[in-house]
């Protein structure tokens, strides 16, 4: 009976069920609460993914209002395989989060934790879902406002600092997308992502048109973190608390490179962006900047947080890479990535949580000699760090092979050797820490209260390296979805248009 | 003549943001950016937008200053004068200027009625609204039927935001008013306090169910019904003001909004139309709409009211403990 | 046409109470004098302005809402004087003819 | 001549709008910031209602005799935008206040340097 609710389900059911958190009083009955929530949002997600690599788009008029009176959500592919993402690992993070946030929030905090964590799950996935223009800066508001909040939850002071960074540019960014908005409306008089579609391709070349997108990608930029626009996001996801890092890390700035493809691809039009606007070279040339100045500043880095966010901008630079290469090839790499990477550092920063579980530290010298003392942690780490450098049989070597794969199709010789050189420094980064957990004495042989991470932390974490194994082998599902989404984005604007 | 008029008003915000760049008297800074409000408040009046005008003054120049002023309070009022060089935020502003000056150059003219925007989506809320929503205001009919979705993010948002404020600052506990606080010295405020609480509690129940028929609705009623409750905490002091509305009520009131807006949301569902249709609410679309809109806006209110006054209370909570200490 | 003229004699008179309002904040000398000079744009100038404006209006709905805001602006306005002014004197702020005395006292 | 009675109101809003964003980024006061952040933001409502005018129409709210109305799409929008700017600024204010209490400053540069120390 519900099946044809389900577009906005995923939104819903987070959006209803972070007030019903709040009235829950106790933080066991809140923590399970919100799992349940998340995992049904998950397994609504997934069921949308099939249903829609079986019949294409969904569409939704919320209200019962025809679009573009009314808002509409629109689930294709690409955004059913982000939407899976992002629900999963909520799942998988909240599972996790029971005992992190125990030891690092305080107590009578935890509803509001949980309260927070919903309602950016219901604002990622709106963001997601929605197709209209509008409504995903509402959505986008929402996750944010959630995130400044959960990221301050932590008890460290510089979390506040950071916090407050965040939202400055946060919010500078939001305004900037307002003001693109703005402009396109102003030239279209509608707020439908399809019906903006259709219109602009009816102006040649349009100078408010330019200044508009201009705004919504630097705007969108700095959601993302793209270099040289990241300078927030090392500091967040180093100060807040481990859960939160690692749900933050896997999805909010990758919700955001999706939403810079959506504006690309299916608003403005791959032709209109990148040939009239020369916008890929920019593209091209920041990612590349950030795929080596940030794995430099990794390596350099003593607090393995701080260093896995560095990370992070870097990874971001190969989804940017992938979509500015301009070829349905090079787009399907970077949504790949999108997915592996989720995945392997929701891994990671579940695996950095728990050292900082045990030992109450994130720093690097708390690493050594955790090989014998924390195995399974330190086996998850190591999987999901060889992920990140891209070795056969995991899911990094998948996507950073599609990625190569995509740019030498090109003739982009060079590109393709710094893709490969990018990964030598995740070697150096990943290494450094493996190496003093393997191969180092621990500072205090005699210390015996650190042992191995709880199970409730261990099984979500090794549900992700399991999958980056399962996905670095059988690329059929993955692959797939990728691949349909780039081919569904990657037709003209104008033929979207049609399939209402 | 609404030109003119709009172009004085322009030029009065202008001079006030540029005195604003250069006061290092952050009290003076808070009460100019008050006046910013009320002035871009007048602007909203000047081209049509009562509604927006509205929440401007009620939410933008009211809440928003009012918090600024609390945090203040607790921070100290003089910015300490600043020694690296302003340049590169300069250049920055000029260059995200000149684009936006050269976006500007392909931009309809302003007013004119044959511009995209009053072409293409907006002329059926003028046209059919009415007959299809059956509520004479046309902004109550976009933001709670054909764009209610917006509105119930917009409602998660004010509980974002007291969730934020929450955890950051927490609520005070509920005390007896054994700690002097208020303005016990000021009788004529106190009497007038007394005699004008409930005239503006009256007021917001009016704003709030006559949003369907002038400008109005739940976000402005919510925040008057707060700015009511704040006035008696700054007059009789906050310890009695936590006993009238208690802190903890309050978190249960916020989210009962949200859940009652997406309540009707899921009712729409249950009734075998989308999520927050309201047609399907009643046997007539029309009598469906209105009861849908009426429930939410109710909803909204709850929210909006409780989050404000609950953010309220947090940052009193801790000018209180500053005190104590 | 007798309202109308009336309606416009209140509205220039309360038009010219508001500028001298507004000049004498300016031109006074220290914070009560300024208070005063406030507060008469807060209440003659607005009553005289509602007043002109009720007379403009066909007495319907929209004259009793300018009637309830003119009573409202009458509770409060003076109120609001009065606060900031007794804040001021019990922050301990002096008048200018007070500093004047006190000088001569120290002087002399 | 047309040109500037056609755009006045956004070269001035646009004014405005970069005011603002100089605040938000020059200030070293996070409280003055907010300010910035806010001046910025209306300034950008302010855009937006100018698209909705319509010259010689009137409120979007249903009367006899009224044949133009301004569009009220635009009008909605900004209602949203506020209630979202204003619950930004309480987060940020609040954050303020535990910056406050942490650091005992407000100066950026100031617990910068704080930190630096630890």
């Amino acid at each position: 009976m519900f099946a044809q609710h389900f577009p906005v389900l995923p939104i819903v059911l987070p959006l209803i069920g972070a007030p019903v958190c709040m009235l829950l009083a106790r933080s066991q009955l809140a923590w399970l609460f919100a799992t349940l929530i998340s995992g049904f949002s998950f397994f609504i997600s997934i069921v949308l993914l099939l249903t829609t690599l079986d019949q294409g788009v969904l569409s939704y008029a919320l209200g019962g209002w025809e679009p573009p009176w009314g808002i509409e959500m629109r689930v294709d592919v690409a955004n059913a395989l982000v939407l899976s993402v992002v629900t999963g690992l909520s799942t998988l993070v909240l599972v996790y989060a029971k005992q992190s946030i125990d030891k690092e929030i305080d107590r009578n905090q935890h509803t509001l934790f949980y309260t927070a964590h919903l309602l950016c799950l219901a604002g990622l996935s709106g963001i997601l879902s929605t197709g209209d223009a509008f409504n995903l800066f509402v959505f986008l508001e929402i996750s944010s406002l959630a995130t400044y909040t959960l990221v301050s939850l932590a008890s460290d002071r510089r979390a506040l600092t950071a916090a407050f960074r965040y939202l400055v540019m946060g919010t500078i960014g939001a305004t900037f997308i307002l003001i693109g908005v703005g402009m396109m409306y102003m030239k279209t008089g509608t707020l439908n992502m399809l019906d903006l579609a259709a219109r602009i391709a009816e102006y040649d070349s349009n100078r408010t048109l330019n200044t508009g997108l201009a705004f919504i990608l630097i705007g969108v930029s700095i959601k993302l973190a793209l270099f040289p626009l990241h300078m927030w996001l090392p500091p967040a996801y180093t100060h807040a608390p481990s859960a939160v890092s690692a749900f933050l890390a896997g999805t909010a700035t990758k919700v955001a490179v999706y939403v810079m493809v959506r504006f690309i691809f299916t608003i403005y039009g791959a032709e209109y962006v990148f040939h009239e606007m020369g916008m890929d070279v920019i593209l091209l040339v920041l990612a590349i900047v950030a795929i080596f100045n940030c794995s430099f500043v990794a390596t350099v880095q003593s607090n393995v947080k701080t260093m896995l966010a560095y990370s992070s901008v870097a990874q971001i630079g190969y989804m940017i890479l992938g979509i500015s290469l301009v070829t349905s090839a090079g787009l399907m790499a970077g949504l790949l990535h999108i997915f592996n990477h989720a995945l392997m550092k929701g891994a990671l920063f579940m695996a950095v949580g728990a050292v900082l579980f045990r030992t109450g530290s994130a720093d690097i010298k708390a690493y050594y000699g955790l090989g014998k003392r924390m195995p399974l942690t330190m086996a998850a780490f190591t999987i999901a760090g060889l992920s990140i450098i891209g070795v056969p049989l995991t899911a990094g070597f998948v996507s950073k092979w599609y990625l190569v794969t995509a740019a030498l199709e090109q003739q982009h010789w060079l590109i393709a050797f710094l893709i490969l050189t990018g990964s030598l420094l995740a070697i150096v980064y990943i290494g450094r820490v493996l190496e003093v957990a393997y191969f180092k004495e621990p500072a205090d042989p005699t210390d015996t209260t650190i042992k191995e991470a709880p199970v409730l932390m261990l099984i979500p974490m090794w549900i992700l390296v399991l999958a980056n194994i399962y996905f670095g082998i059988d690329t059929s599902l993955s692959v797939s979805a990728a691949d349909a989404a780039s081919k569904w984005l990657f037709q003209p604007a104008a033929d979207l248009g049609a399939v209402r | 003549m609404a030109e003119l008029i709009d172009l004085v008003l322009l030029g009065m915000l202008a001079i006030t943001a540029l005195r604003i760049i250069f006061l290092k008297d952050l009290f003076a800074v808070v009460m100019l950016f008050g006046i910013y409000s009320f002035l871009s408040a007048l602007i909203f009046v000047n081209l049509d937008a009562v509604d927006v005008a509205f929440t401007e003054a009620a939410v933008g120049a009211g809440i928003a200053t009012v918090l600024m002023l609390g945090t203040l309070a607790l921070t100290g009022r003089k910015e300490k004068a600043n020694s690296h060089t302003a340049l590169l935020p300069l250049l920055v502003v000029i260059v995200t200027g000149a684009a936006l000056i050269y976006g500007t150059l392909d931009m309809p003219p302003f007013g004119d009625p044959e511009n995209p925007a009053n072409q293409h989506v907006a002329p059926r809320y003028i046209e059919e609204s009415p007959q299809e929503v059956g509520l004479p205001n046309m902004v109550t009919s976009v933001l709670a039927s054909y764009r209610a979705f917006d509105t119930l993010g917009e409602t998660a948002v004010v509980f974002a935001a007291a969730i934020g404020v929450l955890s950051l600052l927490g609520l005070p506990k509920q005390s007896q008013a054994t700690i002097e606080s208020g303005l016990k010295s000021h009788l004529v405020l106190r009497v007038v306090a007394k005699l004008i609480i409930p005239l503006i509690l009256v007021f917001a129940l009016y704003v709030q169910f006559h949003g369907d028929y002038g400008p109005g609705g739940g976000f402005q009623a919510g925040v008057i019904a707060a700015a009511a409750i704040i006035l008696y905490a700054l007059v009789f002091g906050l310890p009695l003001a936590t006993q009238v509305i208690q802190p903890k009520l309050l978190k249960i009131l916020a989210s009962m909004g949200v859940l009652i807006y997406a309540a009707t949301g899921v009712a729409g569902l249950f009734f075998g139309g989308n999520f927050l249709d309201y047609n399907v609410l009643a046997s007539d679309p029309v009598a469906g709409q209105h009861i849908g809109i009426i429930v939410i806006e109710f909803g909204i209110g709850v929210t909006v009211f409780a989050a404000i006054l609950s953010i309220f209370y947090g940052f009193a909570s801790q000018a209180e403990r500053a005190n104590i200490q | 046409m007798i309202l109308e003229t009336l309606s416009t004699i209140l509205l220039i008179s309360g038009a010219f109470f508001s500028l001298t309002g507004a000049i004498g904040l300016f031109k006074f000398p220290d914070f009560f004098t300024r208070v005063h000079a406030a507060s008469v744009t807060d209440s003659i100038a607005t009553i005289l302005i509602i007043s002109g404006l009720i007379l403009r209006t066909d007495f319907d709905l929209v004259a009793i809402k300018l009637l309830f805001i003119l009573v409202f602006l009458l509770l409060t306005s003076p109120t609001a004087s009065h606060a900031l002014a007794k804040s001021a004197r019990h922050g301990g702020l002096l008048t200018l003819a007070e500093i004047r005395d006190t000088q001569n006292k120290d002087n002399g | 001549m047309s040109f500037i009675v056609d755009y006045y109101n956004y070269w001035i809003v646009v004014f405005l709008m970069m005011a603002g964003f100089y605040i938000v980024i020059s200030a070293n006061n996070l409280v003055k910031k907010v300010v910035g952040l806010n001046i910025f933001q209306t300034s950008v409502f302010i855009m937006y209602i100018s698209i909705g005018k319509v010259s010689g129409g009137s409120a979007p709210i249903l009367a006899d005799g009224i044949t133009s109305y301004s569009n009220p799409l635009p009008h909605v929008l900004i209602l949203t935008a506020i209630v979202v700017g204003v619950a930004t600024t309480a987060v940020g204010l609040a954050l303020i206040v535990r910056i406050k209490r942490a650091y005992g400053t407000v100066e950026e540069n100031e617990f910068k340097d704080k930190d630096a120390l630890i």
